[in-house]
């Protein structure tokens, strides 16, 4: 709708777009420059963590005002039972779980938790790295909600959890074959082949050679 | 004490079934809110969605399409296809073909956002909805009759 | 499921009972392995994924602009919140900040959006209950409500109203005033509502103490939503965390106090009194001026991962998304609020009747499209 | 072989027939009543498209339902499940043999035909025996069908229908010792000689009749058997065609007995209103073509008015749950029913010592 496409960064809205040193694809957002959006900030939680567990933590970033914290695979539950139970942070729900790919990294997954206080409105993002073929620990024992999340991540990805109470497939069906939000698995399949099984005179119209039932 | 004694006596009295069946009475002889359908054309508001179709200019009759392809590329489901050509007086390009793929269209109208023949766009959310057909092949259509509206209504009766 | 034997000579037996994919009250396509003992509930296990479209797959392949469609259809009946989570993430993401006017509008659609919801939550969980006519209500308010939709973005459903940065387009001339009209008109159709059912003994009888869950266990659970304040806990994400322009309004956050079906049908009825009070401030303070942020058709992002959540009519729909610098998100997570309330649903059935079971569902007001996605 | 008793057996054979077949086609129309007044209630229009405004939509449905295949589920058992429609369509038809729908006989080639089929002296007894044999066609239906949504909604149709009966009978008590017999012609002429109908003394025996009756047809609010939202459609599940409308007919004629008794017991039958008011009597205009008219008239308002309750407490109430409607049965109807007889007892025997003193 607005001005696309002519090559260059455009002007930005509000803070303006931040010239070059920047790796290799160039943003083009409009919006805020890279040190306005990683700036840290000032974080209760982060701090206690830090002071909890020092040797716990492996890295500390920052994205849009929110702390990612990344810990050590085998501290997780008492970094969790701390968050939870500590009556500073009181993070009392676990408000998501989820697992991302990265086929290209020597621990391939990473399983994003995003525990919250009610009571203080923290919020953190906390995250574990884990190679495939290695098990997480199942937070089931710290709150009850992770129970379905862990089984989506494992339906999803293939990450198996330590201790789950009952790690089956829960959106896809039991027989299904490998893990689609693997990066691996084919986004499309062909929904064709399934057509021409149930009616096998219907060709199927072929949109981008122009192979037609008319002439267009 | 008399607020539990009004309470029993409201209760034996079945007050607020009472009430309840009032509600349903008063509304027994309130206009309804039926539309009959296919007797009755629904109001369409001026920005209503249906599937996309390709429009004239209505002063020249010339295509307006200049085959630039961002609708095409702006198609959350691929469901469009364009092939440009150059125009016949050689200033710009056209359609030479033009394909909407109306089985996969969700009516989104994140095509028409980028559409450059500002300020009528080339392609345009039109109020036709009846896509209803007995063919597969019918969903795809000829270029011409992506210009004319209101073509797919086939039912009878 | 711990299964207590009845102390009887009889010999009885506990019955497996499958309620749904295709059950007149389970919403969608829900199925429930009901286990029985006589009427009495002694095991439930949901078993969902019918309705599972792999979106968050099929994001990584779509860009960031395309990516909005797809949010109408994960919770269908609140596609406006679904949008404006998702544009919050992005926008959070490029670190876009928004028009005045836009984030005006978007507040007044979502709240629209969410009395629609909820009156469709109501009209279902009554039908579920037996009260047929408030069905029939509900749906004829909340067409006025899809009418104004209608004549902003063109659909009724799934509206792909917000664009990245702000709005497509402005408000149509004289919507402000048939907004108005709306709000001053369905106060006196709630009423009815109200009289139909808050007063009536069948079903105070039918929600009073029918799955009561105590407010710590809820947030364990991880319950969000009018769920979650039905049991007491205030937690609002336009109070906790705001987004938008929600700090500018007033609005109260109605909790419960026994946490169950009876005071969470309270406090959505109180939150849509509350969306009106929103509504109307929005539309006193509406400030003029541009609608959209300038924005590239072709956006890139920086890398990076932001999580950001709104308070949808159903709970905390939170938008986890993970950009490595390219015009396509690398991971798209989608929390659905519904797909964590479901979670609880087995706890909340046990020991009650199978016709409650209907009554819980209901309460929870979960869409399959947000839990299945 | 004797002509009278010939005559007598054609003439009843004829009652019967009419009151079948104006039955079936009443049941017919009670549906479309039925679907429009709540169609109304809920700012809709109801069927529109078959006939004039939806009036032959009746037909349509019958038709459809004839046409329909018939399924039988593979596992069920064939004998039963065939058989349980029939027991329930049956008593819900002959109960109507007692009801009185006019005041007036015609005489026709010197024979006199009464407007019922039959008047015996316990028609109030026959009612309420041969009404509750439709549950064993439940149970029937609901066990024979071989799957668990059916044996439930049967189970709770049997529950619900062995507990109402109680309440049922015994708020008819009152009426029947006020009235001093069993007859069905009889009570509406023991409403007319004490100059009141009995909705008036008996009110609370009318409220229970009406809430036990409601119950007993699986009305809503007390539709447990075959709450749609809990057991799909309880015992009639996997029923199909001709067997499921036979259902369907049953319920609807259960609907109707039930506004005929209650009419004939509470609300003086043909009677037209203040009876014994001349200054009134032009209420009986349809006397012009036949007395019998008239009375039809008022009993058919009469009957009308239960129905609309009947259509107008299902639109506007949610459902109660099992067990609740047990409690409700056993705990609230029958001891205030029992409390109704003794009052009434109670004020008859004092009545009839002032007068008799």
């Amino acid at each position: 709708m607005n001005e696309e496409t002519k090559g260059g960064a455009p002007p930005a809205g509000g803070e303006g777009e931040k010239p070059a040193p920047r790796p290799a694809p160039r943003a083009r957002t409009g919006g805020l420059s890279e040190e306005e959006l990683t700036k840290e900030v000032p974080s209760r939680v982060v701090e206690r963590l830090k002071s909890s567990f020092p040797d716990a933590i492996e890295e500390v970033t920052y994205f849009a005002g929110n702390p990612i914290v990344v810990v050590k695979t085998d501290r997780l539950i008492e970094v969790m039972s701390f968050l939870k139970n500590d009556a500073d942070l009181y993070m009392r729900q676990l408000a998501d779980l989820c697992g991302a790919d990265y086929p290209d990294r020597p621990q391939r997954f990473e399983l994003i938790y995003q525990p919250n206080s009610i009571r203080h409105g923290h919020r953190i993002t906390l995250k574990i790295r884990i190679a495939e073929g290695e098990e997480a620990p199942s937070l089931t024992g710290v709150w009850k909600s992770a129970n379905w999340f862990e089984r989506e991540a494992y339906d999803m990805l293939g990450i198996r959890f330590k201790g789950h109470p009952n790690l089956t497939r829960i959106l896809l069906s039991d027989d299904w074959v490998g893990h689609p939000l693997r990066k691996e698995y084919p986004t499309e399949g062909r929904p064709e082949d399934h057509m021409l099984l149930r009616d096998p005179g219907f060709r199927p119209p072929d949109i981008m050679t122009g192979d037609l039932p008319f002439k267009p | 004490m008399t607020n539990r004694i009004w309470g029993f006596i409201k209760s034996v009295l079945l007050i607020e079934l009472l009430i309840g069946l009032s509600v349903t009475l008063r509304n027994q002889f309130r206009p309804h809110t039926t539309v009959e359908y296919p007797r009755e054309t629904p109001n369409l508001k001026p920005r209503f969605r249906g599937i996309p179709r390709l429009r004239k200019n209505p002063e020249t009759g010339e295509d307006l399409c200049v085959g630039c392809l961002l609708c095409e590329k702006a198609c959350p489901d691929d469901c469009i296809k364009v092939v440009p050509e150059k125009r016949p007086d050689g200033k710009g390009k056209q359609a030479a073909k033009f394909i909407i793929n109306y089985e996969r269209c969700c009516f989104c109208g994140l095509c028409v956002d980028p559409c450059p023949t500002k300020p009528l766009t080339a392609i345009y959310m039109s109020h036709d909805f009846e896509l209803a057909s007995e063919s597969r092949t019918k969903f795809y259509y000829p270029m011409n009759n992506l210009y004319e509206g209101a073509q797919i209504k086939e039912y009878s009766r | 499921m711990t299964v207590n034997e009845p102390a009887s000579t009889l010999d009885t037996d506990i019955m497996e009972v499958n309620m749904g994919p295709q059950h007149p009250s389970t919403h969608g396509v829900l199925r429930l392995k009901l286990k029985i003992d006589g009427e009495t509930v002694v095991g439930c296990e949901p078993i969902i994924g019918y309705l599972h479209r792999g979106t968050e797959k099929l994001c990584e392949s779509l860009s960031y602009p395309m990516v909005e469609p797809i949010t109408d259809r994960l919770d269908y009946v609140c596609a406006m919140s679904e949008n404006l989570g998702y544009m919050g993430a992005v926008e959070k993401l490029c670190g876009i900040s928004v028009p005045e006017r836009a984030d005006f509008v978007r507040v007044i659609m979502v709240e629209l959006n969410r009395i629609a919801s909820h009156l469709l939550w109501l009209g279902t969980h009554a039908l579920d209950i037996g009260a047929m006519t408030v069905f029939l209500y509900c749906f004829r308010e909340r067409e006025m409500i899809l009418d104004l939709f209608e004549e902003f973005c063109g659909a009724r459903l799934t509206y792909n109203a917000f664009r990245i940065g702000g709005l497509l387009e402005d408000l149509p001339p004289g919507w402000t005033g048939r907004c108005r009209q709306f709000l001053k008109v369905y106060p006196a159709c709630q009423k009815e509502y109200e009289d139909l059912l808050t007063k009536n003994r069948i079903w105070l009888k039918r929600t009073k103490g029918i799955g009561v869950i105590s407010g710590e266990e809820a947030v364990e659970i991880g319950l969000t939503g009018p769920s979650l304040r039905g049991s007491g806990v205030g937690y609002d994400v336009r109070k906790a965390h705001p987004y938008s322009v929600y700090k500018r309004f007033e609005f109260d956050v109605p909790t419960g106090e026994n946490g169950d079906t009876y005071d969470r049908y309270l406090v959505r009825m109180e939150e849509m009194r509350q969306s009106l009070r929103i509504i109307e401030q929005a539309l006193d303070t509406l400030p003029e001026g541009p609608i959209r942020a300038k924005v590239p058709n072709w956006l890139k992002p920086l890398k990076g991962e932001v999580y950001h959540s709104v308070e949808s009519p159903r709970g905390e729909q939170g938008f986890y998304i993970v950009s490595d610098g390219t015009d396509k998100p690398y991971r798209m997570r989608f929390r659905g609020p519904s797909f964590a309330n479901l979670q609880a649903l087995p706890q909340l059935c046990v020991g009650h009747l199978v016709a409650d079971v209907v009554a819980l569902i209901g309460t929870l007001d979960i869409v399959l499209g947000d839990v299945d996605r | 072989m004797d002509t009278e008793l010939l005559l007598k057996v054609a003439v009843s054979a004829g009652k019967v027939m009419t009151v079948l077949l104006v039955l079936s086609g009443s049941v017919a129309y009670l549906v479309l009543l039925e679907r429009k007044v709540i169609a109304f209630m809920q700012s809709r229009l109801g069927p529109r498209r078959v006939g004039p405004s939806g009036l032959l939509q009746p037909i349509a449905d019958g038709l459809k339902l004839f046409l329909k295949e018939d399924l039988v589920p593979a596992k069920a058992d064939k004998w039963v499940f065939t058989l349980a429609p029939v027991v329930v369509i049956i008593p819900a038809f002959a109960a109507f043999a007692v009801v009185p729908f006019s005041g007036e006989s015609f005489d026709v080639f010197g024979l006199t035909i009464t407007p019922w089929i039959t008047d015996i002296n316990i028609g109030v007894l026959y009612i309420l025996g041969i009404s509750s044999l439709g549950v064993f066609g439940i149970i029937m239906a609901g066990w024979a069908s071989n799957s668990k949504y059916p044996l439930l909604g049967s189970l709770r149709s049997a529950a619900q229908l062995i507990s109402y009966e109680v309440p049922l009978g015994l708020s008819i008590i009152g009426v029947l010792m006020i009235a001093g017999t069993a007859s069905m012609v009889g009570i509406v002429e023991a409403q007319r000689e004490t100059g009141w109908w009995f909705f008036v003394p008996q009110f609370v025996g009318l409220f229970i009749f009406f809430v036990s009756g409601m119950a007993e047809t699986n009305r809503a609010p007390f539709d447990l058997p075959e709450a749609e939202t809990e057991l799909v459609a309880g015992f009639h599940t996997e029923y199909s065609g001709m067997k499921f409308s036979f259902f369907f007919l049953a319920e609807y004629a259960n609907m109707i007995l039930v506004g005929c008794v209650a009419t004939t017991l509470f609300m003086g039958g043909w009677m037209r209103p203040f009876p014994s008011v001349e200054a009134l009597a032009w209420l009986n205009f349809l006397d012009f073509v036949h007395p019998f008219w008239s009375g039809f008239f008022w009993f058919a308002a009469k009957l009308f008015l239960v129905i609309f309750a009947f259509l107008w407490i299902r639109a506007t109430f949610p459902r109660y749950r099992y067990d609740q409607l047990m409690h409700l049965g056993w705990k609230v109807l029958l001891p205030l029913s029992i409390v109704n007889v003794l009052v009434t007892a109670v004020v008859m025997l004092l009545m009839n010592s002032g007068s008799s003193a």
